[in-house]
């Protein structure tokens, strides 16, 4: 189900690598609040960075990956996820998409992680450059367009 | 006999990722070593071929397989036993030449190349070359000259895997060394 | 008093409070009664009356007209309570009638529920009964007030269901419902079961947020209609009463906004999380609400007046943070900042953009219709609050006080930032205290001081740098170019320095990938521009160039030298290439791009590593510049200087080649944005080695430059530093890494001579090879090469001589021909004209001989003397011995003697001999000859015996196959009558009067093509005659098919253990075998002959053996001595049809 | 019943491998058995032949060389990298087993019993 009044696609996809935070993926649609997107992805990783380390304290090693809602801004809703390798997930969405619920994000962090690890095992990629995959792309655009 | 041997296969279980990984490994890092793709190529040939000469004698220990009369019987035993049992696909035999002395064998999955995407840089390597090698090292230990290579590959945007093999010529038996 | 209520929910200690009331019908609850308090529970029927009649009478029915009333209005809740009193009882003796009356009672009216009729003795009396009776009854009435009211609350709650249900018919109202929930909720609150009351609130916050969802998914509920009315009044949030009865009034009534319904919520929530301790849920809610509400309004289109939800968050940001702070201590608060910082940056926000709004922030203040605005705003504000009112840091004032002035708004807003930006810090929420530092910085920027935005945006770019996310980078190096700009104007810093840093940015931003073309081209112009401008017209005297790091304006890819090796002698051209990539836009004109280079003279030692940078091919290929510079690791060499006379190594050491550049990181550790104070270190490498290239256009992308390299000075060139001068800009690479060397040497002429043959040979003339290198010297007209000669080689003159001149690389140059005069003492050869480090080589004829001069005596005596040792042979002593005296050896030259021997008898098997020379160094011909002597022996060899051998297919086959029994048949012969001379060596035996001599014969396949069946080997006895032959034949199986090399045969002379012992020729072979089992195995341990003979030649000499088992011994023979025709001879053998198995029959 | 000797060739013809049992006096053929004896062959199509000669007793042994090379020769010396193929077998874990498995054969005995 589509809501109204929002547009098409305004799910936004970062992917930052370990302990540097370089930005692996990012992927934006529509493409004209990206820098915007760019801004709150990166300032989110405070709030992972303060979530994993939370999270060590308190559960331990049986960790759950998927972090949840980062924090809720007037127009974006800021999800997370981290892998052990500390790979960190962020998926951004606009808060008037009410159509995505927590089970929604989840799943979709799961199937982003699944495929991003499929990419960490093509030979031909040196982890820590950034992700130029074709077949990773195309995963994502799908999970977007039918996420809006 | 076979029965045992087929046993034998049948434990012989390994995590294809671990499998995949480890050749991807290889080819990369043949890639750093030689910058060229075609001397990429070569070696991934020369080994195979060393594989070959070793695998033909486990295969014909493991699948009771004689002799084969034809080039077409060869064809047959390499892609229902040979791929079945180490690679555990079986590729399809097609497009056999009038003469009958080339063949292709059809992969529509190839084990090695999973999770692998080339990038632009290595347009002319043939990722799997190995098995190349692999085909004519083990074949030569029968006899059986052949030219083995890869007609199409979906690594390369191809929609299936063709490896074309050429029968060449029947190896006489070597003379063996003479006197002193 | 302990609370239990069903579906087993866990009992509660509540507090109810009851009073009596005198009973009213009036005051029973009617039908569909709403409320859940205030109505009374329980009804209580007093009586005192203990008399019958008296009951029977009066009280009786009116109990009954009471139970009535009761039923009539459903209540089944009462109690009959039967007060007795002692002074009555004295009269009656007999205590039935008194038990009587409440047993009446109790089956009159209460049939089964017995206890509904207590009895209570005088409260007056002192007695345990008494006291007993009183606290029956006391329970007994809590329990039953208790059941009522869970049996109406029960009821309540079901009615309340019951209405949620219907929430679908078009008449339902959510105001009304909201009423009747809240009525569970303040019941709650008043049992204080504050988590219950909590959770009715939140179901009416879930189930409006429904409804607006809903409504934004297409179906609106009507009664939202009320909710989607223009917002008129934004006054946020109010959290000081318990109740804010207005707004509940207005919701009651239905006319309540969506803000309205929203606060009211909250602020029942926040009491009663407040009441809980939960402070921090209430910051969470709180800002949860906020987004949710102006996200609410979009979705329903409520109209809004601009500013006014900025106003109305703003403000409750404000009051919930006061809330909190009101209900907990400071410590408490930092420790928490995590929670509360949200309502900062947020609150901070609105500010920010009310202040956007009224004009607040330009530099020329708010204008009229801003001013309206502000106006339009605070009127919304409506008048404060009175809780507030007294308080002079409320919301309310701030934000009045805010939007008064520009100063104002400034002191707020930067307080509100700066309180923010220290609580992320705090909370090590880096990321977002530079994002407010940003934000801050556009303020400034548009309140037209860049000293201060500068530093928040170079701080937050630095983060973005490290961590390398390029688009932020981009933006904010943008909005510093902009600020830089403004520094430039007014004159801050000393003009040279800020032009540096703001030319150094619009570099990199020139070079920017991200931005567009148009951009990029704007950036490059205001380099070139500010590059063309010259130095007067600054009006500025100090050094007018600015030195910019290369890597933003162009990148060295690669650099080729020519040739590859790098490796030049003086004087030689060296060609090395640069590939730069230029990143600019457009194309860049430079002036002048210059290399410097650094010289060290000739280090041997260093030249081994260098080859390391450098690939073969002479290329070196930079590393792309990655995002993140980590500073080179060090580049340590070892350094071995040797002493120029003898090779000796002087010191050794280790040097750090990169140091140069390690050094440059520390001093400047942000080599992006800060300058480089590169234009002194270019000066610096004792710079007068230069490689320099004018006026090259870099065009967009990849350009490639050719510098010719100086090699005037022998020695070790490095490259440093790399410059491109456009106008007064320079850029500069401050350092070439990895290391690039050249190295120039010179070489000293050489003349090397070599025979053709690897010997030269006495007494024949033979060609000798001249090489001259000319080194750096070049061979002028009239130069030429003497040879001072030497009687024992003479150089042959030869008619023509030509010389070959090749170059340095080996190409033929030139030939010519040499004129040759040679003296008896010296020969000269003129040479032709050759330039430096160029190869001549010609030809010469030599011829050397040995000088025959008189034998000397002593020197005779002495070889005698060694010869006389040497038994057993019958040399003639002084047979042809030669005394070679030569003058001089060249190195590499042979020198030969010919001797011939004559026998004059029989000759021996073997001739020692021992060849004796004596030699001096030619520079100290005084000091005594050193000996040398060298052993041989002359052998004598003579065939005794051939072996020839034939394989034949079996019967019937014309062909031998694989895997069928073959006939070999061998044959041996006696070539030659053995004289006496053989006896030592060869045993004879007499049989039958003739003599034999005993061979042993032994047919092994190494390769292992045969199987030799049965009997491999055997012994025959030879007649001792001439061309006297024997025959064997043995069965053997080829194992192959093709060419088949025939089986070894070997041939041993068979020495029988005792000479007397007869042994037929023909015995069984078990014997043969016994005995050569023997032989076998020492056959397998050691195969090869040699060791056989000298294990041959020990039992030869037997006689010393011990007489112990008898044993027969073979000796191989000599070399030469039997000649085996079979050695290389092949067979043809087909391939066998494959039957495995096959029975073998060997007689 | 008894094995005499075993010899393995490569396809080159060149001797891999011999190895022999129950021979006292080594000789082309032992001295106390009768000369009469049985060879057994065995080759694959990768050339390499096995040859094993027993006495007369012994049936056919097709199967029981299949196995020395699918078992032994293709598990201990094809699948060790470092036996380089074509020369004399090393492997001293390969001569152990092939010892213990002809000496597990039914027809191998040390004496004629």
């Amino acid at each position: 189900m589509t809501t109204r009044d929002v547009p098409l696609g305004t799910v936004q996809i970062g992917i930052c690598s370990g302990h540097v935070n370089y930005p692996l993926y990012i992927r934006s649609v529509p493409t004209q609040g990206e820098l915007k997107f760019h801004y709150t992805v990166h300032t989110s990783l405070d709030v992972v960075e303060e979530k994993i380390s939370g999270v060590g304290k308190a559960l331990g090693d049986q960790r759950e990956l998927y972090l949840g809602l980062l924090y809720p801004t007037e127009d974006y809703k800021v999800y997370g996820y981290v892998t052990n390798s500390k790979v960190k997930f962020v998926i951004v969405v606009d808060s008037s998409n009410t159509s995505l619920r927590d089970n929604e994000i989840r799943s979709m962090f799961r199937k982003l992680h699944n495929s991003f690890t499929d990419v960490m095992c093509n030979p031909f990629y040196n982890p820590g450059d950034p992700i130029q995959s074709k077949a990773f792309d195309s995963i994502v655009s799908a999970m977007m367009v039918q996420a809006c | 006999m076979s029965r045992q041997s087929n046993r034998a296969t049948d434990s012989k279980k390994m995590n294809s990722e671990l499998f995949t990984l480890t050749y991807g490994a290889l080819v990369t890092q043949l890639c750093k070593d030689y910058e060229n793709d075609e001397e990429v190529n070569k070696q991934l040939d020369k080994m195979g071929y060393n594989i070959g000469v070793r695998l033909i004698e486990d295969f014909l220990a493991r699948s009771s397989v004689g002799r084969c009369h034809d080039f077409r019987e060869t064809a047959d035993v390499i892609a229902k036993v040979a791929f079945k049992m180490y690679l555990g696909i079986t590729p399809s035999v097609t497009n056999w030449s009038p003469a009958g002395d080339e063949f292709s064998l059809i992969l529509e999955s190839n084990p090695l190349v999973d999770f692998v995407e080339l990038p632009d840089n290595h347009s002319n390597l043939v990722y799997s070359n190995l098995l190349c090698g692999v085909l004519r090292g083990a074949l030569e230990m029968v006899q059986m000259a052949v030219d083995v290579r890869f007609a199409q590959d979906t690594l390369r945007g191809d929609n299936v895997t063709e490896i074309r093999m050429k029968f060449i010529k029947r190896i006489e038996e070597n003379m063996p060394a003479g006197d002193e | 008093m302990e609370w239990r209520r069903s579906y087993g929910r866990a009992p509660k200690m509540i507090y109810l409070e009851a009073n009596f009331v005198q009973f009213k019908e009036e005051l029973l609850p009617k039908e569909g009664n709403k409320a859940l308090l205030t109505f009374p529970f329980l009804h209580i029927y007093w009586t005192d009356c203990c008399d019958t009649e008296v009951y029977k009478a009066s009280v009786k029915e009116d109990m009954q007209r009471w139970q009535g009333v009761l039923r009539l209005h459903g209540s089944v809740d009462w109690l009959i309570v039967v007060v007795e009193s002692d002074n009555k009882k004295k009269n009656k003796t007999n205590i039935l009638p008194r038990t009587s009356i409440v047993d009446k009672i109790r089956n009159d009216f209460c049939n089964k529920q017995s206890d509904r009729c207590v009895a209570l003795s005088d409260p007056l009396k002192e007695s345990s009964r008494s006291q007993e009776s009183w606290s029956s009854f006391l329970t007994k009435l809590r329990t039953l007030l208790l059941m009522s009211f869970t049996r109406n609350l029960g009821r309540f709650e079901d009615e309340m269901r019951t209405l949620r249900e219907k929430r679908t018919e078009p008449g339902w109202s959510f105001c009304d419902y909201f009423m009747v929930q809240e009525e569970l909720a303040f019941v709650f609150e008043m049992l204080q079961q504050f988590e219950d009351a909590l959770v009715q609130y939140d179901e009416l916050d879930a189930l409006f947020t429904q409804y607006v969802l809903n409504f934004g998914a297409g179906d609106g509920a009507n009664w939202l209609g009320s909710f989607c009315q223009p917002v008129r009044s934004w006054n946020g949030l109010l959290l000081r009463r318990p109740i804010d009865m207005e707004k509940r009034d207005l919701i009651q009534r239905g006319e309540a906004s969506l803000l309205d319904l929203r606060s009211y919520l909250f602020s029942r929530q926040c009491t009663l999380l407040i009441f809980l301790q939960r402070p921090w849920e209430v910051t969470a809610r709180a800002l949860e609400l906020l987004h949710n509400c102006v996200q609410e309004l979009r979705l329903l289109e409520v109209s809004v007046v601009s500013g006014a939800l900025d106003c109305w968050v703003f403000l409750s940001c404000l009051e919930v943070l006061h809330r909190i702070e009101g209900c907990c201590d400071r410590s408490q608060l930092e420790a928490n900042f995590s929670h509360t910082v949200g309502l900062w940056t947020y609150a901070t926000e609105k500010l920010k953009s009310l202040g956007d709004l009224c004009g607040l922030v330009s530099e020329n203040g708010p204008n009229s219709e801003d001013l309206n605005k502000t106006v339009d705003l605070l009127a919304g504000l409506g008048a404060e609050r009175p809780e507030t009112a007294n308080s002079l840091q409320s919301p309310y004032k701030k934000l009045k006080e805010a939007l008064s002035s520009v100063e104002a708004f400034e002191k707020h807003y930067l307080e509100l930032s700066h309180a923010a930006m220290e609580m992320y810090r705090a909370i090590g929420r880096l990321r977002s205290a530079r994002l407010v530092g940003k934000s801050l910085a556009e303020f400034y920027m548009r309140k037209g001081d860049p000293q201060s935005a500068e530093n928040f945006l170079l701080d937050s770019l630095k983060s973005y740098v490290s961590e390398s996310w390029s688009l932020p980078l981009t933006h904010t190096r943008k909005q510093i170019a902009e600020c830089q700009k403004q520094l430039q104007k007014m004159d801050e810093y000393p003009s040279h320095i800020s032009d540096h840093i703001y030319l150094q940015t619009s570099a990199l931003l020139a070079s920017d990938a991200n931005l567009s073309d148009e951009e990029r081209k704007h950036f490059c112009q205001e380099i070139l521009t500010f590059a063309s401008q010259t130095a007067e017209s600054k009006g500025q005297q100090k050094d007018p160039c600015v030195a910019l790091s290369m890597s933003s304006f162009t990148q060295l890819h690669e650099l080729r030298f020519r040739p590859a090796s790098a490796l030049v002698h003086v004087g030689a051209v060296l060609q090395l290439e640069l590939h730069l990539c230029s990143l600019m836009p457009v194309p860049v004109r430079v002036e002048q791009l210059a290399a410097s280079v650094h010289f060290a003279g000739e280090q041997p030692g260093t030249t081994a590593q260098k080859r390391a940078a450098q690939n073969p091919d002479g290329t070196v290929t930079f590393p792309a510049a990655s995002p993140v510079s980590a500073s080179p690791a060090l580049e340590l060499c070892e350094i071995q200087e040797h002493s120029p006379s003898d090779n000796a190594l002087n010191t050794a050491g280790v040097v750090c080649k990169n140091m140069h550049l390690l050094m440059r990181r520390h001093d400047s550790t942000t080599s992006l944005d800060t300058p480089i104070t590169a234009p002194s270190a270019l000066a610096m490498d004792d710079g007068a080695q230069m490689l320099k290239a004018h006026d090259v256009t870099l065009l967009p992308g990849n350009n490639s430059i050719v510098f010719t390299a100086p090699s005037q000075k022998p020695g070790t060139y490095t490259l440093r530093q790399l410059c491109a001068t456009v106008g007064r800009v320079q850029f500069v690479l401050p350092h070439i890494y990895p290391v690039v060397q050249y190295e120039v040497y010179s070489q000293e002429p050489q003349l090397t001579i070599q025979p053709l043959t690897e010997n030269l040979l006495a007494g024949l003339p033979q060609q000798v090879k001249f090489t001259i290198l000319t080194g750096h010297y070049t061979v002028k007209k009239g130069d030429a090469l003497q040879l001072s000669n030497t009687d024992s080689m003479p150089v042959l003159h030869s008619s023509k001589c030509t010389a070959r001149i090749l170059s340095s690389t080996g190409e033929l140059v030139g030939e010519s021909a040499l004129s040759i005069q040679s003296s008896e003492k010296v020969t000269s050869i003129s040479l032709p004209l050759t330039p430096p480090y160029h190869t001549l080589e010609f030809l010469l004829d030599v011829l050397c001989h040995i000088p025959s001069s008189p034998a000397r005596v002593e020197s005779e005596h002495l070889t005698n003397g060694q010869i006389s040792h040497r038994a057993r042979s019958r040399a003639r002593f002084n047979s042809g011995m030669a005394i070679i005296d030569q003058k001089v050896v060249f190195s590499q030259q042979c020198v030969f003697s010919v001797w011939e021997l004559r026998w004059s008898g029989v000759p021996p098997v073997s001739l020692q001999c021992v060849f004796l020379a004596s030699f001096a160094p030619a520079d100290a011909p005084d000091t005594a000859l050193k000996p040398y002597s060298y052993e041989f022996a002359v052998e004598r060899v003579s065939t005794l015996y051939s072996v020839r051998a034939e394989i034949r297919p079996a019967a019937g086959e014309q062909h031998c196959r694989t895997g069928t029994l073959c006939r070999l048949e061998v044959s041996l012969t006696r070539l030659t009558e053995p004289n006496d001379t053989d006896r030592s060596d060869e045993e004879f035996s007499e049989t039958e009067g003739l003599r034999t001599s005993r061979l042993m014969y032994e047919v092994i396949d190494n390769h292992s093509n045969w199987a030799v069946c049965g009997k491999s080997s055997g012994v025959v006895s030879m007649p001792v005659a001439a061309m006297a032959t024997h025959k064997v034949q043995m069965e053997i199986m080829p194992l192959f098919a093709g060419q088949l090399p025939f089986p070894n045969i070997r041939v041993f002379k068979y020495l029988p253990h005792h000479a007397s012992v007869v042994i037929q020729p023909d015995t069984d072979s078990c014997l043969e075998n016994d005995s050569l089992s023997v032989l076998d195995k020492a056959l397998e341990d050691q195969a090869d002959t040699a060791s056989l003979r000298s294990r041959g030649s020990v039992q030869s000499l037997g006689e010393q053996q011990p007489r112990g088992v008898p044993m027969p011994k073979r000796q191989a023979f000599g070399p030469g001595q039997v000649f085996n025709g079979t050695q290389g001879r092949q067979v043809l053998v087909l391939p066998g049809t494959d039957h495995h198995v096959l029975e073998v029959n060997v007689t | 019943m008894t094995v005499h000797n075993l010899y393995i060739f490569d396809r080159n013809g060149s001797c891999l491998h011999y190895s022999e049992w129950n021979r006292k006096k080594q000789a082309g053929i032992s001295k106390d058995e009768t000369s009469r004896y049985k060879l057994h062959y065995y080759e694959t199509p990768t050339g390499i032949k096995l040859v094993m000669n027993t006495d007369l007793g012994v049936p056919n042994c097709r199967d029981t060389l299949q196995q020395i090379y699918s078992t032994l020769y293709v598990e201990y010396i094809v699948k060790n990298p470092l036996c380089v193929l074509g020369e004399t077998l090393q492997s001293d874990l390969f001569n152990s087993k092939l010892d213990s498995f002809i000496r597990a054969l039914p027809f191998f005995s040390v004496r004629a019993a």
